[in-house]
């Protein structure tokens, strides 16, 4: 069973890191919060996996802490991306 | 009895992930933003929550077995927000 | 453990690359903080292979990667607030001007504009 | 045994690509995104590594906090005007001379290091029991290198004058902007209600959590300081001025609650930062009860960077 969790986490790994790697090249604002998103959900599975295959609990709070953070950072980059956009906004 | 529980959880958890990799395949190769949302609500929303409910058969205690519902719903709400949010600033321009 | 250990060096390396090699200040930033996750990857390994009395890793060397995140956090914030005020005053993030020191005025913000 | 090495391969080939595209990066923004990603990163490598409360420091500062500053940076500078990029025969000494340190270093962690590991986890271990805390790195952080731990507390609020003081004369005091002026779309606004109160309860499970398990004033002061500049960023609330007397006092308030409880110790235990038998406990929850409060207002302020407003009146 660890080992099975252990490779769920592996592939759930390399599936968001390549799709990460891949969106980072040809981006738009949209494309990169997507992945943002994705990469952020993927980490909080990835945790969660890790937590159970590696019988740690306190990984699960690390697990918990990245899913209220995911949330933070596509906000940062919502409110960010509209002051590049509208160049008025500078000082 | 403990053969199906492994069961449940390798199913679940298989199926979580090809959630996943549909959701990153989809946000690669589809054509236009709101699309790729589709891709990218499927991987969040039931790629995470199929992960999830394979894991609670694993979990030793109820607060962590809660801990995993709770990582879930956080992830369920603030991503349906986020996407919220995604589409406007993608239709915006 | 060897492999974080060889993951730690090379992003040592990494970072003095991009401090050395990249003009944008910001991006200096950026780099010097990967330079400073290399160092604390190593301190990791060393907590990672002082395991004993029954915990998985040495808590001297975490607790002293906590002040460090905590410190560098700190210093990034300092040179990030120093480089958007040289934007602000001069429209660009040059470090290299050569009328910095003495053929231009420096601009006096007390007095009324 | 072979499923985790097989994980944590990939998972360094993956840092290592990330610091790589970091770097070299054509955009400033890609290098603050992808930055946020490598922290991400890298906090699964520190789970890797066993150091659980290592992991949420990464990820609430190294990746969070970290990356709002850079992003807000990043978003003002953008990429112009900077200068050009040097010489290819000056990158290739660089990269030349940035590849001997790194196969040094890697010579030296992977051959040198003393062989058994030096370690202070037993005798860290063995007074965990005097203090009567659980988490083997709080009591480090809270009495065996107390002292560090207070003067990294004024090392941040240092930091934080240096940013308050790079603001022009004629705003000394004023208030520091944060986001853009334009009015925040109702989605950001619903999801600022909705997350600080969640934000808020794990934030202090965090720091309660702390004296047991991994967790703490640190990482609990971080989610505290996101929330904060969450309802900030949706114009919620306003960012007090740097000269109000609440706001330097809360930034104020933790260090000195610390310090405090340090003189004591000169007057009922032995020594400074020492704590009286059997208290040790309940004063280093109360110390970190207030370095909480202290961190987050900290934070926060150092995000925000220095007044860009004229006080109100």
């Amino acid at each position: 069973m660890v080992d099975f969790l252990n490779a769920a986490a592996g592939m759930l790994l390399i599936t968001t890191m390549v799709g990460l790697c891949r969106m980072l090249r040809a981006p738009t604002d949209t494309d990169r919060m997507m992945t943002a998103q994705l990469a952020g959900s993927g980490g909080v599975g990835i945790l969660a996996l890790l937590a159970v295959a590696g019988e740690a609990p306190p990984v699960l709070d690390v697990a918990l802490l990245l899913a209220l953070l995911a949330a933070f950072a596509s906000v940062a980059f919502v409110s960010g991306a509209s002051t590049s956009t509208s160049p008025s906004d500078r000082p | 009895m403990s053969t199906a529980i492994a069961l449940v959880t390798v199913v679940a958890v298989s199926a979580g992930s090809i959630f996943f990799l549909a959701g990153t395949i989809g946000l690669i190769r589809f054509p236009d933003a709101p699309c790729r949302l589709h891709a990218l609500t499927k991987a969040d929303n039931l790629g995470l929550g199929l992960i999830v409910l394979g894991l609670l058969p694993q979990v030793g205690t109820l607060a962590e077995a809660l801990k995993l519902v709770c990582i879930w719903l956080l992830v369920l709400f603030s991503g349906a927000i986020v996407t919220q949010l995604i589409a406007a600033t993608s239709r915006h321009k | 453990m060897t492999i974080f250990a060889a993951c730690a060096a090379l992003l040592m390396g990494l970072g003095l690359f991009g401090l050395i090699t990249n003009p944008q200040p910001l991006r200096k930033i950026v780099a010097f903080n990967i330079l400073g996750s290399g160092v604390f990857l190593l301190f990791g390994i060393v907590a990672r292979r002082g395991a004993a009395a029954g915990v998985g890793a040495d808590p001297v060397p975490q607790a002293l990667v906590i002040t460090g995140i905590v410190v560098a956090f700190a210093a990034t914030a300092m040179a990030v607030a120093l480089l958007l005020r040289l934007f602000a005053d001069r429209g660009d993030t040059r470090l290299d001007h050569e009328s910095a020191a003495g053929t231009e005025p420096a601009r006096d913000d007390c007095r009324p504009p | 045994m072979t499923s985790a090495l097989a994980f944590d391969l990939a998972l360094a080939a993956l840092v290592l690509a990330i610091a790589t595209l970091t770097i070299a990066a054509r955009e400033a923004m890609s290098a603050v995104i992808s930055f946020i990603a490598y922290g991400l990163l890298l906090s699964l490598a520190w789970v890797r590594l066993r150091a659980p409360d290592v992991a949420l420091t990464e990820a609430a500062i190294g990746a969070g906090v970290t990356g709002l500053l850079l992003l807000g940076a990043a978003a003002t500078i953008g990429d112009r005007q900077a200068g050009a990029a040097p010489p290819l025969a000056l990158m290739l000494a660089a990269g030349l001379a940035c590849a001997l340190v790194a196969s040094g270093l890697a010579a030296t962690t992977l051959v040198l290091l003393p062989e058994p590991a030096p370690t202070l986890a037993p005798p860290a271990m063995a007074s965990l029991a005097t203090t009567g805390l659980g988490n083997p790195v709080t009591a480090v952080l809270f009495v065996y290198r107390a002292l560090d731990t207070l003067l990294e507390k004024v090392v941040l609020v240092l930091a934080l004058l240096g940013v308050w003081s790079l603001a022009p004369d004629r705003v000394w005091g004023g208030v520091a902007r944060l986001g853009p002026d334009a009015p925040p779309r109702a989605m950001l606004v619903f999801l600022a209600q909705l997350l600080p109160p969640v934000g808020m309860v794990i934030a202090i499970y965090m720091f309660w959590t702390g004296a047991d398990h991994p967790g703490g004033a640190f990482q609990g002061g971080a989610i505290l300081a996101a929330m904060w500049l969450i309802v900030l960023t949706a114009r919620l609330a306003d960012m007090p001025a740097t000269s109000h007397p609440g706001l330097r006092l809360l930034v104020l308030a933790g260090p000195m609650l610390f310090a405090a409880i340090g003189f004591a110790g000169w007057a009922l235990a032995d020594a400074f930062l020492a704590y009286p038998e059997g208290y040790a406990k309940p004063l280093i929850i109360l110390a970190e009860a207030g370095l909480t409060l202290s961190i987050a207002a900290t934070l926060a302020c150092l995000v925000a960077g220095p007044a860009t407003r004229t006080p109100p009146p």
